[in-house]
């Protein structure tokens, strides 16, 4: 069900790119003056209509990275370097001024975040918060609004009543669907889902899936989809990129992605799922992941790669495309994968930041 | 650092710059008719409430008992207007039959309720049978116990027999702060309870009604009479004031700050150093004496009142040692800044008595031997109240008297000079030991003495309670204060204290008789600690020798010349067996604010009453006072 | 411990202000028990002497010097306080705790006894009870009897957190996961109360003191311990203010804001240091 | 609604409960005290005026038979629940024979006008300036004035009415040191009085203000600051909300309700504040009447004064109590 609009290089076909992106957690809090590097130069773009999902281990940067794209930074996290293009802005969203940004907010940019039981004021009805989040970008009156509200919960296949309740009085599933409900209301191009499923139980999750599936598609939005676990990857993303320390590690179609892993951890994390009737133990990685405050030199994974070697010690491999859109970062992966300078900008100002 | 003289300065320029306040603020009456007195019950609970003759029921010095009501006798505890004594309502002074089973009184005539009611003897008699047959009364008590029966005799003229011989029946109804009012029968005899009769608003016998006063019980305004010349002050004129306000002004401070601002012509009392901010800070302000120490001296007498009942304290030796541990000088400078008239022995220095009893002492107190065990001293040291006024002449200047007999009338003349050795001396012969820096009593307890004082209600007793617990705890007992604020009265009573700063000896002032206090100390209504004992003998001081002087005087004429002598050898045996620790006057820091009034009482120029303004006596005040500026 | 006392001295200001300040009340305090005069003997130096070089805050109308009293005054009043807090603050946080997850039965009858304490107006009490014990109402004593009496509100407040934590999704969580009450009281919740505890316990200090300050004012204590409250005592006592003896209110009102300044700054920088949320922030998603 | 109603019935068991407890404890306390209210009466007569023994001893005898003291303590116990019932807290033993209930009464408006208006005004100053403060903790003016707040709160009630009496009546005396209104005025819906009153309230009612503000703005400011690290506020801001709804709706809204249970909480303190402004400033309030009370031993009046105050208070609470789940979503009133 992929649909690839163009080539890689026609720019308008995407909805978000960045370039480089950098953002640090600088911290001088209680004498820990530390610079966490969680997103660490990424690179990378979400086309027109397609779910891209991101993966890895939990402290790899996932939600930093969405954060960043999301322009939810709030000291002491920082963006050290690169851009963020949005194609219904096309402009660097840091470069807007934060009254524009709060604008495109919503109707253009919307979120579904991890946790949704406490993402929704406790002391105010569903309806309410609808009011709180879409009214102003609907351009309608009062009750066009809410009829329009109840007509959108029905192509979701949920109940209006849940408008006059208060969300501690609905299931964890059930807010989870407002959440989408809230955050599809405004037909954005863009929506980022951060761990949407995680903490719902199996067939709830399936439930959502299917929802959030069905509306992207219905209303054509584009989104990213995090979340740790690649068997929700497997079954809604379009594309895939593999998080490790900050850094893509590899990208591609998700079909593509799974079926042949370029990257060794890219290999480990799929051959870690578990598949029935599997009897042959899973060798485990050995080691942890790097603290981001300082990661090894080199590629961040050779401390732990299987077939790491010398060049992995000190270089740095570029995120280079080796088949038709699937991008792998491993001088092990093949020979045409270049270091890149891992180059960390000489302190800049902070740019702009949002509460 | 901002020095007291600056901040005094700014205060200064403050106070020039403040606005007028010559208007009462909110009253609509002539500020230049107007006296406004400190009424020092403070807030009234029950405002609305007049009869004076329920107890407790309402205010009492609200202005109520000053110039509403009236009796038969006055006596001034200074040199009155026309002599100490005046006849009020009598036209004569008590006519008892030889033996003091019979009491005449001879009423004036011509004397109105301020309804219009004439009073006559029938008021007395009512009055008189009121009591007898209601008890709880104010005056049922000491009526039913001497009354036999009243009749009037005329209309001006009745007879009380009594029940047994008194020779004092009189001074319940001679008013020294206030005595027995008389009732107006022709209201009081439409009330069903007495008890229960509010008697508002009062119908009047002084030269003053009700005019207005607050529910809350903050203020009371009374109204001159027009007939005031029906009433008996009228004697000595027109009282000047058309209107007095009798008002709770709250503590020492806001009296000063209102003063200050003129809205207080007469403050009942002050702290002293409230006292001094006046002296320097309020031109306007003027007091008893003209100088320092400017307070009024009641007649009573603060002590160090010793609890008999007590083992450690019923050696006369130990009360001499705790006495001769005592710097007078120190605690007069503590309490009073110096400003107290200090008494060595039995009665207050005030009023007449200097002249009846302390200068046929003065000689005898010089010559005086104490027998330590190993010596004999000579304790009295007649040159310490020179010493004071010596000590405070550097600060004070010339508000310092000089001449020998203002400063005895100012700071007392001598008293027993600070001798740790002869303490020492004494306590060991009472079997008392030092072992260390402590003392131990011959039961071998640590020797400790709590002094209980009344803390904020009697700021100056306590301090005076402060520095001596502190003088004798330099010496090795174990002393401290023990504030019993409110607790006071009560526990004096049932004698739960060591000793105590107050007093047991109050008297006429004016008039030498002793009997005010003096019979209540015989010792046949001494009780034991635990049981309530009567006042004033509140040290339980059982004496044979003084029940036998109590008794004389019970049997002889109140004007009786043998009352003096009587009076003289309670001193000396009180000198000797020292049942208290005679400290000082009571004294009053009674200020006035001559802004709108003078011909406020003054010792040098006019004694002729006590300013302070909750005596029945200072009705005899406002005949006296005129405005400052004629009115307009 | 020492890094973290470091650290919050570096680089928190709040807590470096407020550890100087009691720093500087508590080195006063100490320094009581090196004065040349016994608290409460009087009449020892010159009366009303303003600040000056020899009198660092002036001498009262009853002959002390200012200064040496306040050093006790600081010390008896610290003291006070703080008892009064530990106790009471042991008292409300188990209270709190237990009735907040207790809930039914026990929670209706801890609070039926709660809102009593709350309920009895406090102040009357403490004036009665002060009739009742007289002399035997030493400052030990008080402070016992308001740490009896100060527990009450907190431990409400602390229910009430307590139940809208309960209330809150990660605690069910928890429940189903099988973490035992206690567990979750102290793992889970206790970061949510510990600064509400550590507030209340300045607070509390504050209440007590405040309190002291003015039983003492109003002449319902031991006036022989000398107190914050006890030397205002004695300047109304003297008409200090009138009679323009500022100093003698001023220092001890000076010493006893700061103290809780001081106390209140420490406070809050300790609330920032627990709370788990700033935590989660300082050490950012690394 | 069912469950709100059984909720309610518990609440009110438990308000008879803290009602009962309360007076009692109060009722025990106050017999403990050693004062006698008729020792107290003989002392007041026999200070100044006569002093023969046995006309003291036949007095207090009558005494007391008047005031019907000194009978066990049990029977005084019963006989003051029946009374109480009828809100008869018999004759006032320090104005007697007027009834307790009419000089509370006469107290009673004093203190509830004062208290109200300053309790009501302080707790909408201090949270809605927390509040702002907590949200947005950069602002330097808020920063400051929660400088000053920090710095004024902590300071002791009395010192607080003290410094202002003697500026606003000594150094500057614009205002009046005491009472409740003017000398002379005939109290009553004129101009002149009212002004009178409120003139006099000024500096009471302000100085409980500047007391009370501080610590619901310290509590506010922290409340917030916690909710703003709240998902949903997050959220919301993610999502554009504007901030203005974003303040009041999210972050405000979920602050408040603790702070009403806080309001109902601090009422009892409320009271003792009190207490001492009226002694402070002389207001003819219940506080002051509580004070003189104490002092004149008069414990029928005390014990009147305390229970009305027990039972005013803790109405309150139970007010607040049974509206709260009512205005707070979360708290299911099952519990």
């Amino acid at each position: 069900m992929t649909q690839i609009s163009g080539s890689p290089l026609d720019e308008n076909s995407y909805v978000l790119e960045t370039r480089a992106l950098r953002a640090y957690y600088r911290m001088k809090y209680f004498g820990i003056d530390r610079e966490v590097r969680a997103v660490d130069g990424i690179s990378m773009h979400v086309r027109k209509n397609e779910i891209y999902g991101i993966a890895g281990e939990s402290s790899c940067g996932k939600t930093t990275f969405i954060k960043a794209i999301a322009a939810a930074i709030r000291p002491p996290l920082e963006i050290v370097a690169g851009h963020v293009n949005y194609n219904f802005i096309n402009n660097d969203l840091y470069a807007l001024p934060s009254k524009e940004r709060s604008a495109i907010r919503w109707r253009h940019l919307s979120y579904i975040l991890q946790g949704s039981m406490n993402v929704l004021n406790p002391v105010r009805r569903i309806h309410k918060t609808f009011e709180d989040f879409a009214f102003r970008h609907m351009h309608m009156g009062r009750s066009e609004f809410e009829q329009e509200v109840k007509r959108h919960l029905e192509r979701l296949r949920l109940p209006a009543e849940i408008l006059r309740a208060y969300p501690h009085e609905l299931s964890g599933g059930m807010r989870q669907r407002v959440c989408i409900a809230l955050a599809t209301l405004c037909k954005p191009e863009f929506i980022i889902a951060d761990e949407p499923t995680t903490a719902l139980d199996v067939v709830v999750q399936k439930d959502v899936l299917a929802m959030i599936r069905e509306t992207q598609s219905e209303f054509g939005s584009s989104m990213i989809f995090v979340t740790h676990d690649l068997a929700v990857h497997a079954n809604i993303t379009d594309r895939l990129g593999i998080m490790y320390a900050g850094r893509l590690v590899e990208e591609g179609r998700t079909a593509d992605v799974f079926s042949n892993p370029m990257h060794p951890y890219t290999a480990h994390l799929i051959a870690s799922l578990p598949r029935i009737g599997d009897i042959h133990p899973r060798n485990a990685l050995t080691g942890s992941p790097p603290s981001l405050a300082d990661p090894p030199k080199g590629c961040r994974f050779h401390p732990r790669c299987p077939l790491a070697m010398e060049i992995c010690r000190h270089e740095n491999p570029a995120l280079t495309t080796l088949a038709e859109d699937h991008r792998v970062a491993c001088f092990a992966a093949s020979a045409t994968v270049q270091p890149t300078s891992d180059e960390k900008p000489q302190h800049p100002e902070a740019l702009e930041t949002v509460r | 650092m901002l020095s007291r003289r600056t901040f005094m300065w700014l205060a200064g320029t403050f106070l020039a710059t403040r606005p007028a306040f010559g208007q009462a603020p909110g009253s609509d009456l002539p500020r230049e008719q107007l006296l406004i007195l400190e009424n020092p019950e403070g807030t009234i609970k029950n405002a609305g409430w007049f009869n004076i003759w329920a107890i407790n029921a309402g205010g009492q010095t609200t202005g109520l008992h000053q110039n509403v009501m009236d009796t038969f006798w006055y006596i001034d505890p200074d040199h009155g207007i026309n002599g100490v004594w005046d006849n009020s309502l009598a036209t004569e002074k008590p006519i008892y039959n030889k033996n003091f089973t019979e009491m005449t009184v001879k009423l004036r005539s011509g004397i109105f309720w301020s309804d219009g009611v004439e009073f006559t003897a029938d008021d007395v008699v009512f009055t008189i049978e009121t009591h007898m047959k209601t008890s709880g009364l104010r005056w049922s008590a000491p009526v039913q116990v001497n009354v036999a029966a009243i009749e009037k005799k005329n209309p001006t003229e009745v007879l009380f027999k009594l029940k047994k011989p008194n020779s004092r029946f009189h001074a319940l109804f001679t008013v020294r702060w206030n005595a027995m009012w008389m009732m107006p029968k022709h209201v009081f005899e439409k009330v069903g309870d007495v008890l229960k009769f509010d008697f508002n608003p009062p119908v009047s016998l002084g030269a003053y009604t009700l005019h207005n006063f607050d529910r809350g019980g903050k203020w009371f305004i009374w109204k001159k009479r027009d007939d005031w010349h029906r009433t008996t002050v009228a004697r000595y004129g027109e009282p000047g004031p058309g209107y007095l306000a009798y008002i709770d002004p709250g503590p020492p401070e806001k009296r000063v700050i209102e003063q200050l601002n003129h809205r207080l012509d007469v403050i009942h009392d002050l702290s002293p150093e409230g006292m001094f901010t006046l002296a320097k800070d309020s031109p306007s302000s003027v007091s008893w004496f003209k100088g320092f120490p400017y307070a009024h001296p009641d007649p009573t007498l603060p002590s160090v009142i010793f609890n008999h009942r007590l083992e450690k304290f019923q050696n006369k030796d130990v009360r001499w040692a705790l006495a001769l541990l005592i710097d007078i000088k120190a605690v007069s400078m503590a309490s009073y800044r110096g400003a107290a008239t200090i008494s060595a022995i039995g009665v207050p220095p005030t009023g007449l008595y200097p002249k009846y009893y302390f200068e046929p002492m003065e000689q005898w107190l010089t010559g005086f031997e104490l027998d330590t065990g190993k010596r004999k001293i000579k304790p009295y040291d007649p040159t310490i109240g020179k010493q004071i006024a010596d000590m405070l002449r550097p600060s004070l200047k010339d508000q310092i008297p000089s001449n020998p007999v203002d400063i005895a009338a100012a700071f007392g003349r001598g008293w027993w000079k600070p001798d740790p050795e002869a303490a020492t001396e004494l306590l060991q012969r009472a079997g008392f030991t030092k072992q260390g820096e402590r003392w131990y009593q011959p039961n071998g307890q640590p020797f400790s003495v709590k002094v209980m004082v009344e803390g904020d209600l009697r700021p100056v007793m306590t301090r005076a309670g402060s520095i001596i617990a502190q003088q004798w705890r330099r010496f090795g007992i174990d002393a401290n204060i023990d504030v019993a604020q409110g607790t006071l009265l009560d526990r004096r009573g049932v004698g739960d204290f060591d000793t105590f700063i107050g007093w047991s000896v109050e008297t006429w002032g004016g008039h030498p008789d002793l009997s005010f206090f003096l019979d209540s100390w015989h010792s046949q209504f001494v009780v034991d600690v635990g049981k309530v004992q009567p006042p004033r003998n509140w040290q339980r001081w059982a004496e044979p020798r003084l029940d036998k002087i109590i008794e004389e005087i019970r049997t002889i004429d109140f004007d009786d010349p043998r009352g003096v002598e009587l009076g003289l050898a309670y001193l000396k045996l009180a000198a000797e067996e020292m049942p208290i620790i005679p400290l000082m006057a009571y004294n009053v820091f009674a200020t006035m604010d001559t802004t709108y009034w003078t011909g406020f009482p003054s010792l040098a120029t006019k004694p002729y009453t006590n300013p302070v303004s909750n005596w029945g006596n200072t009705k005899y005040m406002m005949v006296n006072l005129k405005p400052t500026k004629p009115a307009k | 411990m020492i890094a973290v006392f470091r650290d919050l001295f570096r680089y928190n200001g709040e807590f470096a202000i407020g550890f100087m300040i009691m720093m500087v009340i508590l080195g006063v305090a100490a320094t009581s028990f090196f004065s040349p005069y016994a608290p409460i003997d009087s009449y020892l130096v010159a009366m009303d002497a303003p600040p000056s070089a020899e009198y660092v805050f002036g001498t009262n109308s009853r002959g002390q010097d200012i200064f040496w009293q306040l050093t006790f005054a600081l010390r008896n009043t610290l003291a006070f306080g703080f008892i009064v807090a530990l106790i009471s603050r042991i008292l409300s946080l188990a209270i709190g705790l237990i009735s907040g997850y207790a809930g039914g039965a026990v929670d209706r009858v801890l609070m039926s006894v709660n809102d009593t304490f709350i309920v009895i107006p406090l102040f009357p009490l403490l004036v009665l009870l002060y009739f009742v014990l007289r002399d035997d109402m030493t400052w030990f004593v008080l402070a016992l009897v308001m740490a009896g009496l100060g527990w009450a509100y907190d431990a409400r407040l602390i229910r009430s957190v307590m139940i809208s934590l309960r209330t809150r999704e990660f605690t069910n969580t928890s429940v189903f996961s099988g973490m035992s009450m206690p567990r979750i009281v102290t793992q889970e919740h206790l970061p949510y109360v510990l600064p509400i505890v550590f507030s209340t316990f300045m607070n509390n200090m504050n209440w007590s003191i405040g309190l002291e300050v003015t039983l003492a004012v109003l002449g319902f204590t031991d006036v022989d311990t000398p107190t914050i409250g006890g030397m205002i005592f004695w300047a109304n006592q003297h008409s200090a203010m009138v009679s323009g003896i500022w100093w003698w209110y001023f220092f001890p009102t000076l010493f006893v804001t700061l103290t809780f300044i001081g106390l209140f700054l420490l406070s809050i920088s300790m609330n920032e240091y627990i709370d788990p949320r700033s935590r989660l922030d300082r050490m950012g998603n690394s | 609604m069912r469950s709100y109603a059984i909720y309610v019935g518990k609440r009110v068991l438990q308000f008879a409960l803290v009602v009962f407890v309360g007076i009692s404890i109060t009722f025990l306390i106050t017999h403990l005290t050693p004062i006698d209210p008729v020792e107290h009466s003989v002392a007041q007569v026999s200070t100044f005026g006569f002093s023969s023994p046995e006309s003291i001893e036949l007095l207090r005898q009558s005494l007391r038979e008047l005031y019907g003291v000194g009978d066990n303590l049990w029977e005084e116990y019963l006989i003051f629940w029946q009374r109480l019932a009828r809100l008869d807290f018999g004759p006032s033993l320090s104005a007697f024979p007027t009834p307790v209930s009419e000089l509370i009464g006469r107290a009673l408006p004093w203190t509830i006008g004062l208290l109200t208006v300053s309790t009501i005004l302080s707790w909408f100053i201090g949270n809605i300036i927390g509040g702002l403060a907590g949200y947005y903790s950069r602002n330097r003016i808020l920063r400051i004035i929660g400088m000053i707040m920090m710095g004024l709160h902590p300071v002791p009630y009395y010192i607080v009415a003290f410094v202002l009496l003697i500026v606003f009546t000594f150094l500057l005396p614009i205002l009046p040191s005491s009472g409740g209104y003017a000398m002379n005025l005939a109290p009553g819906w004129t101009p002149q009085f009212l002004g009178s009153v409120l003139l006099h309230s000024i500096l009471p009612s302000v100085s409980l203000i500047l007391v009370g503000v501080g610590s619901w703005f310290m509590g506010m400011r922290a409340l917030v600051s916690n909710i703003v690290t709240d998902d949903y506020v997050t959220y919301a801001a993610l999502a554009g909300v504007p901030e203005r709804r974003l303040v009041t709706s999210y972050v405000m809204r979920n602050a408040f309700l603790p702070q009403i249970t806080g309001l109902a909480m601090s009422i009892g303190a409320i009271f003792n504040g009190a207490v001492i402004t009226e002694q402070v400033f002389g207001y003819p309030g219940i506080g002051r009447l509580l004070v003189e009370a104490v002092h004149a031993a008069d414990y029928s009046l005390v014990l009147g004064i305390t229970s009305i105050a027990i039972i005013a208070v803790s109405a309150a609470v139970f007010i607040i109590d049974i509206i709260y789940p009512l205005i707070d979503p979360r708290v299911q009133v099952t519990q």
